[in-house]
């Protein structure tokens, strides 16, 4: 497989990542779609790392991990705050700013 | 080769629809857990020894298995019960389909030149430039002899030093921003 | 999973995070509970918010049983009570008899008594402290008491027949003497006795994964102790110095010297120091006994049928568990019309509430082998 | 020294010979022998974790008093297939509550991650065959090495955390928080333990780690006495043995695999074994000089009787690896358990600090006496 079937394969993650952050009510599935999206990404910084034999891509896939524990950190607080606040993980409950 | 590619590339999206379609979250952070194992295997064939194995041991074995937890911990049978998809799925899932048609088409179709763009640009520029790229990519052909992970952080603790602190920064702010909206009273 | 009530606001981790109370049932199948007792704990987490004991799973209706019996066929049942302590049950029972009876038991007979009751109450001391340390997870420290309690087991045989449940003695007396050879092996094995207490204390008392495990768990105050009317080591491991022997000396205790070992704060490790020196205390008084064993009868003058006259009486002993009375009530016939047995276990079981409030799981089951209660004795 | 190896492997591929030969011989190179050698090491390991159980349980023995287990075979040497036969034999119950998808799938994400990082031990230096040829005593001898280890074995948690949950119990429910919290509090201090060996050997490879202890000519259990002793007690915690043996704690809770039987619960007690021999293993390369036979010039030997200094190595391995399986079944015999949150304020407060200092210490070390 080529770089562009590794290319289409981190698309393919990155577009379902978007689907579930857009179709999905349960707010950890939003996360971890969110985390299909991160992984598309890398793919595609170690496809182009690889393909041109230079280590930027791996670096910032390393950082795109780094940048992912983060985003589950913050994430998961976000949860335990949302099921504290609602008894729901379903992103709908947080609807109090909504007109 | 080529079909040990597709079936790497099949399973990994197999496990990226499981994650978004599936109906109970935990079998969504599962088969993202899988699905993850897959794309780690993927850059060890990539030759990215490293991230494979930090993609193993950081998103692997330790944010997946907070997921997990974050799905035990608000696991109810009430939730199970709703919707899980919605009112939005259906326009997301056309907008989604037709930009992954689309883009991934053109994507599919482009070419990749195994040069890197700097060199292009260099051979351009004119020929000063372009020695001292070539005396660049030298370095890295030399460099390239190393182990990976060796390279890694080679170009981790020179060339991308300022980031790496950054990201440093960066996760230990995302820790105590966790920590104070897990611990806060709302 | 869970029920869906809220956890109380006194919950430590409450301010942490907003948990949800559960009810988890501790038994009446599970691995520390010592047989069929089950606990039913409210937990905030791995915090237990209240407890409480349901009882009964092992429910023989000894009391009722004796009164089926004659007096002299009763006595073997009472071995059944607390069944790693049977011969302290035994004497019990026939103090109680002897008492309504008016029955003087001879010194000799007294003296054995006191060799067997003190060999019993290490028998059991010992099995209690390896399934302490196993329900801490000490788990080598199951085997070596084992080792010594199958030591006394075999001189109950030699004497009497019996391992575990030896119907040691009859109404008025005691059925046999010591058998030819029996004293030696005794002495020897008192000999060597403090040294393997050395041993035990060797491997936990100053073992910091033990103290860290036992000091300051399971604390309860002298005043409720006594408002719970514990007795025994649990009783004792508050600090109150409250033992029958000493207190109310019967079976010529009052010969013996010895000291009655007591803890400060009341937690598990002052039970466990309580247990561990009382045993060793336990072989200085069989030393004594069998030093200065008198010569004489073996046994009162009773009857081949006994009945007692129309009456009551009370009597106590401090077995292994604490402080074991029975009161009996005879009409003069030849079966006990009442025999109630105020037992130990099920009085110590009361303080477990006390104990385990606030603590961890982990915690309860130290709790639960600290009070060293046997479900055959807490049920009857 | 493996890459010295590696490089007269492919001394076997010249021009002269026929195509047709060549074929064979790449095939050979890139399926046979990793092949076989995969069956030989999974034979060797699955035997050893057999083993190792009856190891323990005689052990034990010996420690307790009595006897353990001695009726079936000689010695009870055939107790493990005695035991297996057993688990095989049983019923396997899948209760009512439970998510059937998830519960049967948890043991085999315990079970893996267990085995696959024997893949990368390096357990002699490379035997010699008669036609020159050299084949490491390795499946994959890899860059990354002792990374992967950590990274596989950072995967055997979710067998753990699935399993418990899965059940529809309470009991293997807490069983497997506990757990869960347990193995990221001591993965952190086990990390950065193997990270101050990896400062010292300069490699993450196991094979350059013990070739870096032969050069200095002293095992890296001297400089990293301090990473030693974290890794020893984290890696204690991370197997899940006495004395931090909480998400089984069988007087307690009994565990996370409380509503298992049969071969799925075999599954958990063999990738637990797994666990045990392969935390040994590492610990024995990363702190023990691995094959390095002490006392010996192995250089020499090697250079004179290679295939006996690779024998004499296998065997200088199993011994340091089986002094760790001893000590760990030693500390089972002597230690009670520690509470849970005893548990994480060590692995926290003491563990966590230690570690990270000894990694600045053992930098400093390198920079200044051992360049």
């Amino acid at each position: 497989m080529g770089t562009s079937g590794l290319v289409l394969l981190g698309f393919l993650l990155f577009c379902l990542g978007v689907f579930g952050v857009l179709s999905r009510r349960n707010f950890i599935v939003v996360l971890l779609s969110a985390e299909l999206i991160f992984a598309g990404a890398g793919i595609n910084f170690v496809a182009f790392s690889d393909l041109w034999r230079n280590l930027t891509g791996q670096v910032f896939t390393v950082f795109l991990i780094a940048v992912a524990a983060g985003e589950a950190a913050v994430g998961l607080g976000l949860l335990v705050a949302l099921y504290r606040l609602k008894h729901s993980a379903n992103v709908d409950a947080a609807r109090d700013l909504k007109g | 080769m080529a079909f040990l590619w597709i079936l790497l590339a099949a399973f990994i999206a197999a496990c990226a629809l499981g994650v978004v379609l599936s109906r109970s979250p935990i079998t969504s952070a599962v088969s993202l857990l899988a699905g993850f194992l897959g794309v780690g295997i993927l850059y060890l064939c990539l030759r990215a020894e490293f991230v494979a194995a930090a993609q193993v041991l950081v998103y692997a074995g330790g944010i997946m298995v907070l997921y997990l937890i974050g799905v035990m911990f608000t696991d109810s049978e009430a939730l199970r019960l709703t919707r899980q998809a919605h009112f939005q799925a259906w326009p997301a899932f056309f907008l989604v389909l037709a930009l992954f048609l689309w883009m991934g088409h053109r994507l599919y179709r482009s070419e990749f030149t195994a040069e890197p763009p700097v060199l292009r640009v260099a051979v351009a520029a004119g020929a000063d430039q372009e020695a001292s790229a070539k005396t660049a990519l030298a370095e890295r052909a030399g460099l390239a002899k190393e182990s990976n992970p060796r390279q890694v952080s080679v170009a981790l603790f020179r060339d991308f030093l300022y980031p790496f602190e950054a990201a440093s920064v960066l996760l230990t702010v995302a820790v105590l921003g966790g920590v104070f909206l897990a611990k806060k009273e709302v | 999973m869970a029920v869906e009530t809220r956890a109380e606001k006194t919950s430590p981790l409450r301010e942490v995070l907003e948990t949800r109370q559960y009810e988890l049932n501790m038994g009446p199948q599970h691995p520390a509970t010592h047989g069929v007792y089950r606990a039913v704990l409210q937990l905030d987490g791995e915090r237990v918010l209240a407890m409480e004991s349901v009882l009964g799973y092992l429910h023989r209706g000894i009391e009722k049983w004796a009164e089926y019996r004659t007096w002299t066929q009763a006595t073997p049942i009472f071995d059944r009570l607390d069944y790693v302590g049977a011969v302290l049950n035994g004497h019990g029972y026939v103090g109680a008899v002897e008492k309504l009876l008016g029955v003087e038991v001879p010194r000799r007979a007294q003296y054995i008594r006191v060799v067997l009751g003190e060999l019993q109450r290490i028998a059991n001391h010992l099995l209690w402290l390896g399934t302490h340390a196993l329900d801490v997870g000490a788990m080598s420290m199951l085997f070596y008491p084992m080792r010594e309690r199958e030591v006394i087991l075999d001189l109950f045989e030699a004497m009497l027949g019996q391992r575990l449940l030896p119907n040691a003695y009859p109404i008025g007396g005691v059925r046999f003497d010591f058998p030819k050879g029996w004293e030696p092996v005794c002495r020897r094995f008192l000999a060597a006795f403090p040294g393997r207490v050395d041993d035990y204390e060797g491997l936990l008392t100053g073992n910091r994964i033990w103290r860290q495990r036992t000091i300051g768990v399971g604390v309860i105050s002298a005043k409720d102790a006594i408002a719970l009317s514990l007795s025994g080591p649990t009783l004792r491991g508050s600090g109150v110095n409250f033992d029958v022997r000493k207190a109310i000396p019967y079976s010529s205790y009052g010969d013996f010297e010895f000291e009655v070992p007591l803890g400060k704060n009341g937690d598990v490790f002052d039970r466990y120091l309580c247990r561990v020196r009382e045993m060793r205390q336990s072989a200085r008084i069989i030393q004594q006994a069998l030093d200065g064993m008198p010569e004489g009868e073996l046994r009162g003058k009773v009857g081949k049928i006994i009945r007692p006259p129309v009456g009551e009486a009370y009597y106590t002993v401090e077995a292994a568990k604490g402080q074991l009375g029975y009161y009996i009530v005879s009409d003069g016939g030849e079966k006990p019309w009442r025999v109630h047995v105020k037992s130990p276990s099920f009085v110590n079981l009361q303080g477990i509430e006390t104990m385990s409030r606030g603590n961890l799981i982990a915690d309860v089951v130290a709790i639960i082998g600290s009070l060293d209660i046997v479900l055959g004795e807490v049920d009857r | 020294m493996s890459r010295l190896a590696r490089s007269a492997g492919n001394r076997g591929s010249t021009p002269r010979e026929a195509k047709r030969a060549m074929t064979y011989e790449v095939l050979l190179n890139t399926v046979g022998w990793p092949l076989a050698k995969i069956v030989v090491l999974l034979a060797a390991v699955l035997t050893v974790v057999a083993y190792i159980g009856w190891f323990e349980r005689r052990l034990l023995g010996l420690f307790q008093s009595r006897l353990g287990p001695n009726r079936v075979g000689p010695l009870g040497l055939l107790q493990p297939v005695a035991d297996g036969l057993k688990l095989f034999l049983k019923e396997d119950i899948v209760p009512l509550n439970a998510r059937p998808f998830l519960f049967k799938l948890a043991p085999v994400f315990a079970f893996f991650p267990a085995f696959l990082g024997f893949a990368v031990v390096s357990w002699a230096l490379p035997w010699a065959t008669p036609s020159g040829r050299h084949h490491g005593f390795v499946v994959a001898d890899v860059d990354l090495g002792i990374l992967l280890v950590l990274a596989v074995s950072s995967l055997g948690i979710f067998g753990i955390i699935l399993g418990g949950w899965s059940s529809g119990s309470k009991y293997p429910l807490m069983g497997s928080l506990r757990s869960a919290s347990q193995m990221l509090a001591y993965e952190i201090p086990l990390t950065l333990s193997v990270i101050a060996v990896i400062l010292l050997g300069g490699s993450f490879r196991l094979s350059d780690i013990v070739a870096a202890q032969q050069k200095l000519g002293a095992y890296f259990i001297l400089p990293g006495l301090l990473a030693f002793g974290v890794y020893l007690i984290s890696a204690v915690a991370e197997t899940n043995r006495v004395p931090f043996d909480l998400p089984e704690g069988e007087s307690e809770i009994i565990g996370f695999h409380t509503e298992y039987s049969g071969m799925r619960f075999g599954f958990f007690f063999v990738a637990e074994y797994a666990n045990m021999v392969l935390i040994s293993v590492i610990a024995a390369s990363l702190f023990l000089g691995g094959y390095d036979l002490p006392g010996v010039d192995d250089a020499a030997l090697y250079a004179a009787h290679p295939n006996l200094a690779s024998a004499l190595g296998v065997f200088a391995f199993a011994a340091k690896s089986a002094l760790f399986a001893y000590f760990y079944v030693w500390i089972r015999a002597t230690f009670p358990r520690y509470r849970y949150d005893q548990l994480l304020r060590i692995g926290w407060v003491v563990l966590l600090p230690i570690a990270l200092a000894n990694v600045a210490l053992v930098a400093l070390l390198k920079l200044w006496l051992l360049r």
